[in-house]
C-alpha cells in the first residue's frame, strides 16, 4: 500500500492515520444497524451489467454476486481473485480458448428460485450484446467470446444462438473465447457475470427492480434519484459465500447530497460513507488535515488513477518526437500536484503504471530534478526538434473538472516561460470522450496537441490499465481513449502476448517493458498518481481500503453497536 | 432578471405651463439635456457613482499598466506564496501584503488584485457591448412594433413575451454548450465574448424594446406626429426625426441600468463555469472556487464579491441619477 | 370575462408551442449547424466507450437521422400524446406530458422534473412571501415617508440589494452562518416538508433570506416608485376629500393602484423562478429543477435540459395567464379593452 | 343675516420651488353666506384651485405653507385637528374636482367610492342604508337607472356621468358648502348647462352654500349671486355679479371680460371692431406683440410676396367660383370591439357628410365631443382614409391619392391641433420644428430656412431670437403661435384649425383667434375651424355647420344658424350655451328647464 503523505518541505505536517490501508480498522463480528451511504450525485445505474463506475461495482456486491469476486482483505492479497458463485476460480482449456466455471449448489435468488448457469449466460447476453439498450458496461465479453453474429437477447428471443456462452447443465458454464486471455477470471469478478433470470429482465428498467442473488435486496421498487434502501434478503445462505457481506440490518443510499454538506455529515458522523469513493472535498480536506482527532479517522491510500496528460503526435510539431521531449522536460510537476491539492492529492507520477499494480518499477523516464522541469533539457529538446523560440499548441481538458482544468493551467504556466504557447480548450466532460479528446479527426482538426486525460485500470492488471490506452487496436473513432494514439508493434505485440502467457511473474515483465516502451515514445506526460483523502466515521467497523476498487470494501463494513 | 422600472416619460405631457412659465424662468432657452446635467451635477450620490464608473471603465483600460505597476501578472503562479500541503496562502490574511495587494488564489498564487484588475476587462466591455446590442435590437423592435401598430406591434409584442419567459441563465449555459469552438472568422476567447455578448445583448433585448415600444406608443398618438405627417414627412423622417430624439431620455437611462444587469448576468454566467476560457481572469469565475476557502482565504471570496458590488452599484447609482435628472416629473 | 381568459389561453398555448420549437431548435439544430453529425449527437447519449452499434442503435430510436421537422413532431406529440420507448425487453410507455427520456439515467424525466418541483416550489414560494411582504411594505413606508430617514436607509439598502449578485450573498451566508458558525445546514440537505417540517424550514432558510432579499430590493424600488406615483393621482386628493382615515387613503386607495402592475412583473418573476432558481440552487446545492438543468447541461443530458426549459417556460406561461386574470379582476378597465 | 358659513381672512398659500418661494395666493378674505353662491374667476394660474384645496385642509402634509384664517361652519380649518378636519370633508364641506376622470378610483365601483363617503361620516350606519343613499344621490344628480348603474366602473361612465358621479359623491353627506372647482372646462355646452342647473336647483333643494371655481366668467354668471375676480394670487374685484359684469371697474375684469366670446356678436361686427383696433395706434399690455407683428406684416408685404399682395385685392367669393375643397358624402368606418361576443361593430364617426368650401371663407363646425368633427377634419387632410366618398381639392380628387403623390399637395393644406402641449415635439427647437415643413418639402438650405422661420416668428407674435428654445419654456398661447407658425410656413391655402383655442383660458384665446383673423386676411387663407364652442365659432366663420352624431345638422351662414336655427339640435346648442348677461342666463336656464319638462312629458 501507499505510504502517508510525504511532506515537502515548507508546509504543514498532513500525514494522515492510513491504517485502514494497510489493515482491517475495527474489526468485529457485530451484526445490525442502518448503514448509511451519501452520493453527490446518482448512480449512472444499479443494473450490475450496465454500470462502469468502481463505486457501483463496489456497492453492487450488496445484491449482486459474480462467478468470481476479491476478497475481504488489505493491501496486495485483495487484489487477487476467489470464487464467489463458482466453485473455483476458472478452468481454462489447454489452448486457452475456453473457461470453464461451475456453480455452487443451493444458490437461490431473492425470490427462492434456483440460480441457474442459464441466467449466467443470459446476463453476460443482456449486458454485453445489447448495445441498444445497455450501452454503459464495458464489452469486454463482446470483444473476445466467439459468438459469431449473435445480436443480443432482446432481438434474438432463443438464447442458444448465442455459442459464447454455453451451459452443458444447470451448474456449468462454459466461455468460448476467439483468442487465448490469460486474466479472465478478472473479467469474472465485473458484475457482469451476476445472474440476471431472464423473465424478470426489464431492459434498461431493470435497474428499479434487480434480482437479489445477494444478502440484500432492494426495498420495493426503486425509482432513480430517489433514496435507495436495501433490506436482508432472506433466502440469501451466507454458507455459499466466501465473503462476510451481511453485517448490517439496512442499507440506505442518499442522493444529491451536496459535497461540503457530505463532508461535513461524514464528519460528525450522521453519515457512513460517500459512496463515490473519491474522498473529501477542498473545505473538509482542511478540516481534518488541521486536526489530529480527525487525522486519526482518515486515510490518504492511491486510488490507482493515473492522472496524465496524453500528447498527441499527430498534430503538429509533435510529430516531431523533440517536440514531444520538450513538453516532458518543460512540465513542472510539482505545480501540476498543486493544482490537485498537493501531496495529499497524490504523488507524482514519473511512468506510466501506478504503483499498485503488479509489474511497477520505480522509474522516472524524463524525470527532471524535483520534478519543476529542467531548463536546459528543455531548451535543448526545442533546438533539436527546430524551434529553439518555443510554439504554439492546445491543451484540451473537461471543462466541469476544475482540478483538471488548474492543472492545465499548471502546464500552461510552466511551458510559458520556454516560448511554448498553449491555449486551454474546455469540454464538457460528458462529450469528452465522445466528441472531442475521443475522436482522432477532432484531436487533429482542432490541434488538440496536449490532451489532459487521466486512467484507472478495469482491473488489476498491467493489462487491464493499458491495453485501452495504450495499444494500436483501441484506437477508436469516437470514444478513443488511447489519446496518444499510440500504435507501437511492439507495444502492441508485448500486450497481445501477455493476454495468452499464463505465468503471472512473465506477464509483469511484460508490463514493465509496455510501460518502459510507452514512455519512450515521449507521448505521455505522467504527473500524479491520485490519492484520495477518505474519512472514516467512529462507528464504522471493519474498514479497510479494498485495492481492487480503490476505495473502502463496502461489502465488509459493519456498525459499531452500543 | 430585472423588474423594469417605470421610465420618466420623454413625454413631458404633465408639464403645467405654469411651472414652465414661473419655475422655468432661469431655464428659458435651455436644452432639456443641460437642464438635466445642471440636475445631475448637483446629485452627489449619482456623481459619485459616475465617478467610480469612470475609474472602473480607466482600471478595465489601463489593465496591464495597473497590474504591471502595482502587482504580478495575472496569471502567473507564484507557489511560493502556497502552502503546498493545504493549497492555502502562506501568511496570514490570505497573503494580504504590499507586494500582494488583495492577497493571492489558493492553489496558484496567482495575484488577486492584478486578476480583479483584469476581471474588470472582461465585465465591463461584455456588459458594455452586450448592453449595446440589446440597445440597438430592443430600440428598433420597440420603435417598429409601436411606431407601425397592428399586427407588426402584435407579432413583435409575442415575440417579446417568448423571450421574457425563457430561463435565460439556462438558455445560455445550453447555448454556450452547444455552439462550435471556432466561428465567424474567431476563436478562443475572442469568439467566447462574441458569444456571450450575443447571448446576453439578444435575450436582453424585449426588457428596452417593451420601454421604448410603451414610449413610442404614446408619442405616436401626440399631435406632433400627425403635425409632421401632415407637413409630408415620410415614416423615416418622423421616426428620425420626431420619435428619436424623444427615445434618447430613456435610452440612455435604460442603458445605464442595464450595463449593471448585464454585469451581473455575466459574472452569473462564469459563476456557473460558462464564462471566458481560463485562465483569463473574471468575477464570477473567481467566486465560483472560492467557497472552498473562506476561511483560510477570505480575500479570495471578498476581493471579486465586492468588485462586481461596487462597479454594479456604481452604474445603478448613476443611472438612478441621470433617470432623476431626466425626469421632467421631479423638479427639486 | 371568459371570453378574455380564453384568449389568454389560446395565446399562451401559441407561446409555449413557440418556446418548444425554439427550445428545440437550439439543442437540435444549432449542433448541427455547428457541423455535429448525427452520431455525434448520439455519441452523446451513449456511455464511456460507445460502441459504433451502441450510437447506430441510439440514432435510430432518437430518429436523429430525420429530418429536424420530424424529430419536433415526434416531441411535441410526445408531449401531448405521450410515447414509448423500447427498453430491451419492454416498451416503456412515456404517458403525456412526455418530456423525453434521459438515456443517461434510462429514466423518464418527467418523473425526475416532479421530484424536484417541491425542491424549487419551496425555495420560490417562501422567498416570494418574504419578499413580497418585505419588498412592499418597505417600499410604502418609504414612499409615505419620502426622504425620512428610514426612507433614505431603506433605498440605499435596497439599492444595495439589487447590485449584489446573488451568489456572493450566498456564498457570504453559506460561510459565515453554515460553515463557520453551523447555525443553518448547507442547502444540500433538503429534506421534504411532509418529512419534517423544521428541517425543511431550517434548511432553507438562508436560500429564502437570500433570495428574498435580491427580490425585495427590487420590489421595494418599485413599490416606492408606484406609490409616489399613485399617491399624486387626483383620486387620491378626492379620497382625502371625502375625509377618508388616511390609512385607507394608502391601503384601500393609493396600495391598490400601486400595487396592480406590480402584479405583472411578480407573475413573471415567479414564474420564472418556478422553473428553477438557477443561481440560488447552484450556490446553496439545492436539489432543485434549476440545479438539474444546470447538472445535466454539464453533463449534457439533453433531454432534460430541454425538460427543464419547457416546464420553467410553461409555468412562465401559466403564472402570466393568472396574472392576466387577476389582473382583469383587480383591474376593471382591462375587461374590455385588450 | 345668519353668520357666514366660509370665511377666509387673509389666506395667504406659498411653494417652495426651485426659485425660491412662490407666493401662489396673497392675502385673500372673503366669506360665504349660509345658502348663498360666490364664483371665483381668474385666468389659469391665478391661484383659484389652490384657495379651494385650502378650505378642505387639503394642504395639509404638503410642502405648501397657508396663513391666515379659513372658517368654515365654525371651525377653524387653519388650526384644527387633523381629526376633526377629516370629519369635516365631505360632511360639512364637499368639493368636487376638475378632471372627473382622474378623480375617481378606476378600479373601484361607482357605488363603493359613494358608500365609502356615506360610511365614514356615518359609521353606524349600515351598508344597506348607505347604498340606499347612493342610489338616490345617483339618482338625484340625474344618472338614469341609479340603481343599476351603482355597480359600474367609472370607465363605464362618460365624462358627464362621471362629473355627476362625482358631485353625487359630494352630496351623499349633504355638506353645507359644496366647492365645485372647474367641473365643467372639459365638458360640452349641453352637459354644461345641464350640469350648472344641477347645482342650482341642488343649492335651492338643500340650502347649500356654493363655491363655484371657473376661467370662464359666462360660467359663473348665472349660477352665483357674488363673484369674485382673481389675478396673481389676489382678489382684485368682488361683488354681486351683476354689477361686475355690468360695470366692471379694476381693468383686468375689464380685459377678462371683453375676451369673452359672445354667441350674440355676429362676425362682421367682430371683424369690425377688431379691424378698428388694429387700425389704432398700438398701446397697452398686448402692445409689443402687435407692434412685431405690424412691423413684419409691412416687411413682407414691402417684399410683394404674391400671395400676400393677393390679400389685399382679394375678391368677394362668388358661389359661381369653383370651391376651393368640396366634400361629398365623405363616410368614416371605424370596427369598434367590446361587443357582448366581443365581435367588431361598425361605427361610423363621419356619416355622409357633404359640403363645398371656398377660397377666403371660412367653415365652422361645432358639435358636442364624439360628434365626428377630428375625425372629418383628418379626413380632409388625408391623415384619416375615408371609407368612402370624395375629397376633392382644387378640382382634384385626393381621396386615393397615395401617400408619395400627395406629399407635394400637403403644402397646401395645414392643420393646427388642440393640444398646444402635444402638439409641439417637446426635444425639437421651435424652429427646427416650424422649419420641418421646408425640410421635408425639400428645401436644403439652412439659412434659408432660418430667415424664413424667424420671419415667421416673428409674424405670429414672438421673437427672431426664440428661435433655438423649446417648446418648454413657452405658455399654451404661445405654443400655439408656434404651432400656427409651422402650419403656415409652408404657404398653405387651406388651414384646418381643430380646436386650436379650447384648450386656452379666455384671454389668451381672444389673442389667438385674433391672430388667426388678421392672418387670414394677410395670407389669403381658407380655414376650416372647428369648436365646440358656439361663441367661438360664430366670432371667426362665414358659415357654419352643425355636426351630431357624424352627421351634419345644419349648415348654414352663420348668422342663419345663430339667429334662427332650424334644427332642434342647433337650439338645444344655443340655448346650452353659456352668456354673460346673468339676467339673460337665468332666461336660458329657465328655457331649457321647460325642453326638458317637455321632453319627458313626451
Ligand atoms: N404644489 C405646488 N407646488 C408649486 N407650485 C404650485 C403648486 N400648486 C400650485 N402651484 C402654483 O400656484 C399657482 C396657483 O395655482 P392654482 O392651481 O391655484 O391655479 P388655478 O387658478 O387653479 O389655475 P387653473 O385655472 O390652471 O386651474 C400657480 O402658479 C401654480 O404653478
Ligand atoms: N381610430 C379610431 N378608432 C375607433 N373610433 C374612433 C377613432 N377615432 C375616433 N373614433 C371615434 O369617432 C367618434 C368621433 O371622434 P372625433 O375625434 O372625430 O370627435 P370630435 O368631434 O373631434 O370630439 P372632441 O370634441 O372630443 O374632439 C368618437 O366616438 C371617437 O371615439
Ligand atoms: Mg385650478
Ligand atoms: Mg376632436
Amino acid at each position: 500500500g501507499g505510504g502517508g503523505g510525504n511532506d515537502d518541505g515548507g508546509g504543514s505536517d498532513i500525514s494522515v492515520d492510513d491504517s485502514a490501508i494497510s489493515s482491517v480498522v475495527d474489526e468485529s463480528a457485530e451484526k445490525g444497524g442502518t448503514l448509511k451511504y451519501a452520493h453527490s450525485d446518482q448512480f449512472d445505474s444499479l443494473d450490475p451489467g450496465n454500470t462502469y463506475y468502481a463505486a457501483n461495482w463496489d456497492f453492487t456486491r450488496y445484491y449482486a454476486r459474480t462467478l468470481v469476486t476479491y476478497p475481504q482483505k488489505p493491501g496486495q492479497k485483495g487484489q487477487e481473485p476467489v470464487p464467489d458463485l463458482a466453485t473455483d476460480l476458472g478452468e481454462v482449456s489447454d489452448d486457452g480458448l475456453t473457461w470453464t466455471y461451475t456453480l455452487k449448489k443451493d444458490l437461490k435468488f431473492q425470490d427462492g428460485s434456483d440460480i441457474t448457469s442459464e441466467d449466467v449466460k443470459y446476463a453476460i447476453a443482456r449486458s454485453n450484446f445489447a448495445p441498444e439498450s445497455l450501452n454503459k458496461g464495458p464489452n469486454y465479453f463482446f470483444q473476445l467470446l466467439e459468438s459469431g453474429d449473435y445480436e443480443g437477447p432482446y432481438k434474438d428471443d432463443n438464447l442458444d444462438n448465442f455459442e459464447g456462452v454455453t451451459t452443458p447443465d444447470d451448474r456449468t458454464i462454459e466461455f468460448h473465447l476467439k483468442e487465448p486471455f490469460a486474466e479472465f477470471d478478472y473479467l469474472a469478478a465485473m458484475p457482469q457475470t451476476a445472474p440476471v433470470p431472464a423473465d424478470a429482465d426489464t431492459g434498461t428498467q431493470y435497474q428499479t427492480d434487480v434480482v437479489s442473488s445477494g444478502p440484500y435486496q432492494f426495498k420495493g421498487e426503486w425509482t432513480p434519484g430517489q433514496q435507495l434502501t436495501l433490506v436482508r434478503n432472506e433466502e440469501y445462505d451466507p454458507e455459499t459465500d466466501p465473503l462476510t457481506r451481511n453485517r448490517p440490518d439496512e442499507v440506505q443510499v442518499k442522493f444529491k447530497q451536496e459535497e461540503n454538506d457530505r463532508d461535513k455529515r461524514l464528519i460528525n458522523g450522521d453519515l457512513h460513507v460517500d459512496v463515490a469513493g473519491l474522498g473529501v472535498e477542498a473545505s473538509a480536506r482542511q478540516d481534518i488535515l488541521r486536526n489530529d482527532d480527525l487525522k486519526a479517522n482518515a486515510d490518504n491510500p492511491q486510488t490507482g488513477f493515473l492522472l496524465y496528460f496524453a500528447i498527441n503526435p499527430n498534430v503538429k510539431p509533435f510529430d516531431d518526437k523533440a517536440c514531444r521531449e520538450a513538453i516532458l522536460y518543460g512540465a513542472d510537476k510539482t505545480a501540476m500536484q498543486g493544482a490537485w491539492g498537493g501531496s495529499i492529492a497524490g504523488d507524482i507520477a514519473t511512468n506510466m503504471l501506478p504503483p499498485s499494480i503488479p509489474g511497477y518499477k520505480d522509474t522516472a523516464p524524463y524525470g527532471t530534478e524535483g520534478q519543476t522541469g529542467s531548463k536546459k533539457k528543455t531548451e535543448a529538446a526545442l533546438e533539436e526538434c527546430g524551434m529553439p523560440d518555443g510554439f504554439s499548441t492546445n491543451i484540451s481538458y473537461r471543462s466541469d473538472r476544475d482540478k483538471e482544468k488548474k492543472a492545465a493551467e499548471a502546464l500552461q504556466q510552466s511551458l510559458q516561460q520556454y516560448g511554448i504557447k498553449t491555449d486551454l480548450k474546455g469540454y464538457p466532460a460528458g462529450t469528452y470522450t465522445s466528441e472531442q479528446a475521443g475522436s482522432p479527426e477532432f484531436v487533429k482538426r482542432e490541434e488538440l496537441g496536449i490532451i489532459a486525460y487521466g486512467w484507472g485500470a478495469d482491473w488489476p492488471s498491467g493489462y487491464g490499465f493499458m491495453s485501452q490506452i495504450m495499444h494500436g487496436d483501441s484506437i477508436k473513432d469516437a470514444g478513443n481513449s488511447n489519446l496518444s494514439e499510440l500504435d507501437d508493434p511492439e507495444v502492441n505485440k508485448l500486450l497481445d502476448k501477455s493476454a495468452t502467457t499464463d505465468d503471472p511473474s512473465s506477464r509483469e515483465q511484460m508490463y514493465s517493458d509496455v510501460n518502459a516502451l510507452a514512455m519512450e515514445s515521449a507521448t505521455f506526460l505522467p504527473y500524479l498518481n491520485q490519492k484520495a483523502l477518505l474519512y472514516r466515521p467512529e462507528s464504522l467497523s471493519n474498514v479497510y481500503f479494498s485495492e481492487a476498487y480503490k476505495m473502502y470494501d463496502y461489502s465488509a463494513l459493519g456498525l459499531e453497536q452500543n | 432578471m430585472t423588474a423594469p422600472l417605470d421610465v420618466p416619460g420623454a413625454a413631458d405631457e404633465a408639464e403645467p405651463e405654469a411651472i414652465a412659465a414661473s419655475g422655468g424662468v432661469r431655464d428659458r432657452g435651455r436644452s432639456l439635456g443641460q437642464i438635466a446635467w445642471m440636475r445631475l451635477r448637483k446629485d452627489k450620490v449619482a456623481m459619485t457613482g459616475g465617478a467610480f464608473v469612470v475609474l472602473m471603465a480607466l482600471v478595465a483600460l489601463l489593465a496591464p499598466l495597473i497590474a504591471g505597476l502595482l502587482g504580478h501578472p495575472p496569471n502567473q503562479w507564484n507557489r511560493e506564496m502556497i502552502d503546498p500541503a493545504l493549497g492555502t496562502p502562506m501568511g496570514g490574511l490570505g497573503g494580504m501584503s504590499g507586494d500582494y495587494l488583495f492577497g493571492v488564489e489558493p492553489v496558484t498564487g496567482r495575484d488577486i488584485f492584478s486578476r480583479i484588475v483584469y476581471g474588470a476587462r472582461i465585465s465591463m466591455l461584455i456588459g458594455f457591448l452586450a448592453t449595446l446590442v440589446s440597445v440597438v435590437l430592443g430600440t428598433i423592435m420597440g420603435i417598429i412594433a409601436g411606431y407601425f401598430g397592428g399586427w407588426v406591434d402584435a407579432l413583435i409584442s409575442r415575440l417579446m413575451d417568448i423571450f421574457l419567459a425563457f430561463p435565460l441563465l439556462l438558455f445560455a449555459m445550453a447555448l454556450v454548450g452547444v455552439l462550435p469552438d471556432a466561428a465567424f472568422g474567431l476563436q478562443d476567447n475572442a469568439l467566447r465574448i462574441a458569444i456571450l455578448v450575443f447571448i446576453i445583448g439578444f435575450f436582453n433585448w424585449p426588457y428596452i424594446g417593451r420601454i421604448i415600444r410603451g414610449q413610442t406608443l404614446s408619442l405616436r398618438e401626440r399631435e406632433f406626429v400627425e403635425a409632421s405627417r401632415s407637413l409630408g414627412a415620410s415614416n423615416l423622417y418622423i421616426l428620425r426625426k420626431e420619435l428619436l430624439p424623444n427615445l434618447v431620455a430613456p435610452i440612455l437611462v435604460y442603458s445605464t441600468l442595464l450595463i449593471p444587469t448585464n454585469i451581473l448576468f455575466e459574472a452569473a454566467l462564469s459563476f456557473l463555469g460558462v464564462g471566458v476560457e481560463p485562465p483569463t481572469a473574471t468575477w464570477g469565475g473567481m467566486l465560483s472556487e472560492a467557497v472552498d476557502y473562506y476561511d483560510s482565504a477570505p480575500n479570495f471570496m471578498l476581493a471579486p464579491g465586492l468588485a462586481i458590488f461596487l462597479t454594479v452599484l456604481a452604474f445603478n447609482l448613476f443611472g438612478d441619477g441621470l433617470r432623476d435628472a431626466l425626469d421632467p416629473r421631479t423638479q427639486s | 370575462m371568459i371570453r378574455y381568459i380564453l384568449r389568454r389561453l389560446a395565446a399562451g398555448v401559441v407561446l409555449l408551442l413557440v418556446v418548444t420549437m425554439v427550445v428545440f431548435a437550439i439543442f437540435f439544430l444549432v449542433p448541427r449547424l455547428a457541423g455535429i453529425d448525427s452520431d455525434g449527437l448520439a455519441a452523446r447519449y451513449v456511455g464511456k466507450s460507445p460502441s459504433p452499434e451502441a450510437i447506430a442503435a441510439v440514432k435510430e430510436r432518437l430518429n436523429l437521422d430525420e429530418p429536424i421537422t420530424v424529430q419536433y413532431g415526434e416531441f411535441v406529440s410526445g408531449l401531448v400524446m405521450g410515447t414509448e420507448y423500447d427498453s430491451g425487453t419492454d416498451v416503456i410507455h412515456c404517458d403525456a406530458p412526455c418530456f423525453g427520456y434521459s438515456f443517461k439515467t434510462n429514466t423518464e424525466v418527467w418523473p425526475q422534473l416532479v421530484d424536484r418541483l417541491p425542491v424549487t416550489g419551496s425555495l420560490a414560494i417562501g422567498a416570494a412571501v418574504i419578499w413580497v411582504v418585505a419588498g412592499v411594505s418597505i417600499g410604502v413606508l418609504s414612499a409615505l415617508r419620502r426622504g425620512s430617514l428610514l426612507d433614505r436607509a431603506a433605498m440605499i439598502t435596497a439599492l444595495a440589494g439589487v447590485s449584489l449578485p446573488i451568489f456572493f450573498t450566498g456564498l457570504v451566508s453559506l460561510a459565515l452562518l453554515s460553515y463557520y458558525w453551523p447555525i443553518f445546514p448547507p442547502g444540500g440537505s433538503y429534506t421534504g416538508i411532509t418529512e419534517n417540517p423544521l428541517a425543511w424550514a431550517h434548511a432553507l432558510v438562508l436560500p429564502w433570506v437570500t433570495l428574498a432579499f435580491l427580490y425585495a430590493a427590487m420590489y421595494a424600488r418599485l413599490t416606492r416608485a408606484g406609490m409616489l406615483d399613485t399617491m399624486g393621482e387626483d383620486f387620491i386628493r378626492t379620497a382625502r376629500a371625502k375625509g377618508l382615515p388616511e390609512r385607507t387613503v394608502v391601503t384601500k386607495h393609493g396600495l391598490r393602484a400601486a400595487l396592480t402592475p406590480i402584479i405583472t412583473i411578480f407573475g413573471l418573476d415567479f414564474g420564472l423562478m418556478l422553473g428553477g432558481a438557477v443561481l440560488t440552487e447552484s450556490t446553496f446545492s439545492l436539489p432543485g429543477l434549476g440545479k438539474f438543468a444546470v447538472d445535466a447541461i454539464r453533463g449534457n443530458d439533453l433531454p432534460v435540459v430541454l425538460g427543464v426549459t419547457m416546464l420553467t417556460a410553461a409555468f412562465v406561461v401559466v403564472c402570466n395567464l393568472i396574472v392576466d386574470v387577476l389582473y382583469a379582476w383587480v383591474d376593471p378597465r382591462v375587461r374590455v379593452g385588450a | 343675516m345668519t353668520d357666514p358659513v366660509v370665511s377666509v381672512n387673509d389666506l395667504r398659500i406659498t411653494f417652495p420651488t426651485l426659485e425660491g418661494r412662490l407666493t401662489a395666493v396673497d392675502g385673500v378674505s372673503f366669506e360665504v353666506p349660509a345658502g348663498g353662491a360666490v364664483g371665483i374667476v381668474g385666468e389659469s394660474g391665478s391661484g383659484k384651485s389652490a384657495t379651494s384645496l385650502a378650505l378642505m385642509g387639503l394642504h395639509r402634509g404638503t410642502n405648501a405653507e397657508v396663513t391666515g384664517d379659513i372658517t368654515v361652519t365654525g371651525t377653524n380649518i387653519n388650526t384644527a385637528s387633523d381629526h376633526r378636519v377629516r370629519d369635516m370633508r365631505g360632511n360639512d364641506i364637499a368639493m368636487v374636482f376638475q378632471d372627473p376622470m382622474s378623480s375617481l378610483h378606476p378600479q373601484y365601483t361607482i357605488g363603493n367610492q359613494l358608500i365609502e363617503a356615506f360610511k365614514v361620516h356615518r359609521p353606524g350606519s349600515s351598508v344597506a342604508d348607505a347604498r340606499k343613499r347612493a342610489v338616490e344621490s345617483l339618482d338625484r344628480v340625474g344618472i338614469p337607472n341609479a340603481a343599476q348603474r351603482i355597480n359600474s366602473y367609472p370607465h363605464e361612465f362618460s365624462g358627464g356621468m362621471r362629473q355627476r358621479a362625482l358631485i353625487a359623491m359630494g352630496l351623499m353627506c349633504e355638506p353645507t358648502v359644496l366647492l365645485a372647482d372647474e367641473i365643467t372646462t372639459a365638458l360640452d355646452v349641453t352637459v354644461q348647462a345641464q350640469i350648472l342647473d344641477l347645482l342650482d336647483d341642488l343649492r335651492s333643494d338643500l340650502g347649500m352654500s356654493l363655491i363655484l371655481v371657473s376661467h370662464d366668467l359666462a360660467v359663473v354668471a348665472g349660477s352665483v349671486d357674488e363673484v369674485l375676480v382673481m389675478q396673481t394670487g389676489s382678489i382684485v374685484e368682488r361683488g354681486d355679479v351683476r354689477d361686475v359684469l355690468s360695470s366692471p371697474e379694476h381693468p383686468y375684469t375689464k380685459t377678462l371680460l371683453a375676451a369673452v366670446p359672445r354667441v350674440d356678436v355676429s362676425r362682421a361686427q367682430r371683424r369690425a371692431q377688431v379691424r378698428e383696433e388694429r387700425r389704432q395706434p398700438i398701446s397697452e399690455e398686448q402692445g409689443e406683440q402687435a407692434k412685431r407683428a405690424q412691423r413684419a406684416r409691412r416687411r413682407a408685404d414691402a417684399e410683394g410676396d404674391a400671395r400676400l399682395g393677393g390679400a389685399a385685392a382679394k375678391p368677394e367669393k362668388s358661389e359661381a367660383d369653383a370651391p376651393l375643397l368640396s366634400v361629398r358624402n365623405a363616410r368614416m368606418r371605424f370596427k369598434v370591439r367590446g361587443g357582448l361576443l366581443g365581435g367588431a361593430s361598425d361605427f361610423y364617426a363621419v356619416d355622409d357628410v357633404s359640403f363645398d368650401l371656398y377660397q377666403g371663407e371660412t367653415l365652422g363646425i361645432v358639435g358636442e365631443s364624439g360628434s365626428g368633427k377630428s375625425t372629418l377634419s383628418r379626413m380632409v387632410t388625408r391623415l384619416l382614409n375615408p371609407t368612402s366618398g370624395q375629397i376633392v381639392f382644387e378640382g382634384r380628387d385626393i381621396t386615393r391619392l397615395p401617400e408619395r403623390k400627395l406629399r407635394p399637395l400637403r403644402r397646401d393644406i395645414q392643420m393646427i391641433f388642440q393640444n398646444p402641449y402635444s402638439s409641439l415635439n417637446p426635444r425639437v427647437t421651435i424652429g427646427d420644428s416650424i422649419g420641418a415643413g421646408l425640410r421635408v418639402q425639400g428645401e436644403n438650405d439652412t439659412k434659408q430656412i432660418q430667415r424664413k422661420v424667424q420671419e415667421l416668428l416673428e409674424r405670429v407674435g414672438l421673437e427672431a431670437s426664440h428661435y433655438n428654445r423649446f417648446p418648454h419654456a413657452f405658455s399654451g398661447g404661445q405654443r400655439q403661435r408656434i404651432a400656427i407658425a409651422r402650419a403656415l410656413i409652408l404657404r398653405p391655402k387651406l388651414v384646418i384649425c381643430d380646436e386650436p383655442v379650447s384648450a386656452l383660458d379666455v384671454s389668451t384665446q381672444d389673442q389667438v383667434l385674433r391672430l388667426l383673423d388678421e392672418l387670414q386676411d394677410d395670407f389669403d387663407l381658407t380655414y376650416i375651424f372647428v369648436a365646440h364652442d358656439l361663441a367661438v365659432v360664430r366670432q371667426v366663420s362665414d358659415r357654419v355647420a352643425v355636426m351630431r352624431k357624424g352627421e351634419v345638422v345644419e349648415l348654414d351662414h352663420s348668422d342663419t344658424v345663430y339667429e334662427s336655427p332650424r334644427h332642434d339640435y342647433t337650439r338645444e346648442l344655443l340655448t346650452a350655451a353659456p352668456v354673460l348677461d346673468p339676467v339673460e342666463a337665468r332666461k336660458h336656464r329657465a328655457q331649457r328647464a321647460e325642453l326638458r319638462r317637455q321632453s319627458t312629458a313626451a
